[in-house]
């Protein structure tokens, strides 16, 4: 966060630090710790959840996945996601049968929208599961995606 | 040095859409080249800022595609905005470029 | 990462239906596939090996520490916009039909002073490399996008290049008795699941230069015509074809001619 | 191909030739081209361009050679088949499975003959769906046939030389050219005729 608060700084002077902090607070995930090497390392969602900081999540209907049914080729699958979730300030990725399911968490509490498009990996079919932090609390959601080409090998 | 993004950046009414292409190996450290594996190389955070304010921050595992591909939307943009996007790999590499918001069609 | 092999793991398929009676355009699987292709080329990785090939052309460069902002491709020396659609075409300087690729290797000799053995030595991308040549070709490739292919064919030469790559297409030899049209010669087949386009056809053998040259998601590399017709013949089981020789401008020629007519859409993006 | 071959295929190239018209001629500038620009790779050896007879006949009448030609070529090449040592025409149809999804072989990035691409081209057990559609189906091969001793050596026959029923079947002649082992042929004729392989289930 070091260059962030340096460019605030320069953009808006102390209001904008003040406000650079109180955005941070809103963000928990990110707050906690930059890069969580214990989550990118846990070997399953569940574990990976845990050192995020994500011990409850609720099943939402706000949460879209837009992810093909069936990928092409498992080292390319495109993902859309968007929350309709008030307030939303993070959107955390889990591919659950990949060997290290958590592939990163984005966060939009400063200016984005709640949407992010990425391309993972995947070795084989696999749920993708979503969390979506709002207003400190998580919401989650999965789409399968089958794969017949695995993507892993490089 | 790694090699430039490119990074396209589109208003949607005051929403920028901003796509980047990164050049960068992703390397999972699974990959053999020969009988030896390839150490694992890959992209851990990306940020982008409006006009210098951070807007967007990710962090990110091996597990993302070669040559990574993102989108987001950045609120409150207008054209001839600057939109920058920098990614810092697990070996301390760093890239940083920059594009203007231009009017969408 | 554990890695379902490509010949294995078809258990997706196995839960839904495939009613092979049907063309390939209409069954769900490829349905998906064209779906979500239509997402992956919004933004195609291909796209960051123009940025790098335009700089390869414009900066100076080779022994001569010149740049190939004076390499004739057809449309007079510097002119790369709509090239890539009107090659391969006949080069009186050679006296040979040159593709893209055999031309821009050309210039790279003759005008950046580069050796043919170097360039041929190793010239096709790997995870970690990817060859000049690839990235010019890209970049060339991408300034005839939205444009209809319209190979010459005014030339005598250029008539019986394609007319020579016809009979390579039809060639059958080697261990497996195999030519280009064992595959690309009928109709609605497909090798595995994999659709096989008959490049004999005007409305079918588009598919054999759309898209290239194309980022290929296995392996994330880029990938020229070049290569794909050279790998075509490892596939076929015959010996190797020389990088730019006249036998791959040839099927080169044949495949493109036979397109004629049709919109290249640029650089894309393959499985 | 195998190195006994090579006088049959000089003699094929030698054909082709005088079949030539001209320095015009499309057919000798494509084999200038070839004999130039190919080149011996790993075991993909430059020999592998020259035709043999049947190659040189197919490729002459567009696949479609006069009904006493095919008829003379198919019956050469049937009287070259190398029958198992044994006797016997059926193996194990569980190694014949791998065989047949094996797609590797004979290619010069590979060391020699491997699998018998067979799923490439045919369906053959139900359970495999990624199968290409160049060759017929083959399910249910031995129970649609029979599952007798004319109709097992009839399956190697076409294993290990299709072209001995069909002069220029597109299939490759895998005993022929030396890509699978009788062993492996024997395995391959067991997954279409054993009565409890799942081709016939």
């Amino acid at each position: 966060m070091q260059q962030t608060r340096r460019s605030v700084i320069k953009a808006g002077g102390a209001l904008g630090l003040l406000a650079a902090f109180g955005t941070a607070l809103l963000s928990p995930v990110r707050a906690l710790a930059a890069w969580n090497k214990g989550a990118f390392e846990a070997k399953s969602t569940l574990d990976a959840m845990r050192a995020l900081g994500v011990n409850n999540t609720e099943e939402s209907k706000e949460i879209q996945i837009r992810a093909p049914d069936i990928a092409e080729n498992g080292a390319v699958v495109p993902i859309d996601i968007t929350s309709s979730i008030a307030g939303t300030s993070a959107i955390l990725v889990f591919i659950e049968k990949n060997p290290f399911p958590y592939v990163g968490s984005f966060d939009v509490s400063q200016g984005a929208v709640p949407f992010v498009h990425l391309r993972v990996k995947m070795g084989e079919t696999s749920p993708v599961r979503v969390v979506v932090t709002a207003g400190g609390k998580h919401y989650t959601s999965a789409k399968e995606v089958k794969v017949t080409i695995g993507g892993c090998g490089g | 040095m790694a090699d430039p993004m490119k990074i396209r950046a589109t208003l949607q009414g005051d929403v920028a859409d901003v796509r980047v292409l990164m050049a960068h190996p992703m390397e999972t450290g699974q990959r053999k080249q020969g009988d030896k594996l390839v150490p694992l190389h890959f992209i851990q955070t990306i940020s982008a800022q409006l006009n210098g304010r951070t807007v967007f921050n990710a962090d990110i595992s091996q597990a993302i595609s070669r040559n990574p591909v993102f989108a987001f939307k950045v609120k409150g943009a207008k054209a001839g905005d600057k939109i920058s996007v920098t990614w810092t790999d697990n070996k301390g590499e760093k890239r940083s470029d920059e594009t203007e918001v231009r009017a969408g069609s | 990462m554990r890695h379902a092999l490509v010949l294995g793991v078809v258990a997706a398929m196995a839960a839904a239906p495939w009613p092979h009676a049907l063309a390939q355009t209409e069954d769900p699987v490829s349905a998906e596939f064209d779906k979500f292709r239509e997402v992956l080329e919004k933004d195609n990785p291909a796209e960051l090996w123009e940025v790098k090939g335009e700089q390869l052309w414009r900066t100076p460069g080779g022994p001569k520490k010149a740049s190939l902002e004076k390499c004739d491709l057809g449309l007079g020396p510097g002119v790369v916009k709509g090239a890539y659609a009107q090659m391969p075409r006949y080069f009186a300087d050679v006296d040979r039909v040159m593709d893209a690729e055999a031309r821009i290797v050309h210039c790279m000799i003759t005008l950046q002073g580069f050796t043919y053995a170097e360039l041929a030595k190793a010239p096709f991308s790997s995870a970690t490399r990817t060859p000049d040549p690839v990235s010019i070709v890209t970049y060339v490739a991408a300034q005839s996008a939205g444009m209809k292919f319209a190979a010459p064919q005014g030339h005598p030469k250029e008539k019986a290049t394609y007319a020579a790559g016809k009979e390579i297409f039809f060639y059958r030899a080697g261990t497996f008795d195999f030519s280009c049209a064992s595959c690309h010669g009928v109709d609605d087949k497909r090798i595995r699941t994999q659709p096989l386009p008959n490049f004999t056809k005007p409305e079918q053998a588009i598919r054999a230069v759309l898209g290239w040259p194309g980022y290929r998601m296995t392996g994330g590399v880029m990938h020229s015509l070049q290569w794909r017709l050279t790998d075509c013949f490892r596939q076929q089981r015959f010996p190797k074809p020389d990088y730019t020789s006249e036998t791959l401008s040839a099927l080169m020629t044949y495949v493109t001619v036979n397109a004629n007519g049709q919109v290249y859409k640029g650089p894309g993006i393959k499985r | 191909m195998k190195i006994s071959n090579f006088a049959v295929l000089a003699a094929g190239a030698a054909l082709l030739a005088s079949c030539a018209t001209g320095p015009q001629d499309p057919r000798s500038e494509a084999l200038r081209m070839m004999q130039r620009d190919f080149k011996t790779q790993g075991i993909a050896s430059i020999d592998r361009l020259k035709q043999d007879e049947l190659q040189a006949a197919c490729d002459k009448y567009g696949d479609n050679p006069p009904k006493e030609i095919a008829t003379k070529l198919q019956n050469a090449q049937y009287a070259a088949i190398k029958w198992p040592a044994d006797g016997k025409f059926l193996g194990d149809w569980k190694a014949g499975e791998k065989v047949a999804q094996n797609g590797r072989g004979m290619a010069w990035n590979d060391k020699g003959g491997v699998g018998g691409s067979c799923y490439n081209c045919h369906q053959i057990a139900p359970a495999t769906t990624s199968f290409g559609t160049i060759g017929p189906s083959l399910k249910q091969f031995a129970k649609l046939r029979g599952y007798g001793p004319d109709i097992q050596r009839y399956a190697y026959a076409k294993i290990y030389n299709s072209k001995s029923y069909s002069a220029c079947s597109q299939m490759p002649r895998f005993g022929h050219a030396g890509a699978l082992t009788q062993k492996q042929m024997q395995d391959l004729t067991a997954l279409l005729m054993d009565p409890a392989s799942p081709v016939n289930r």
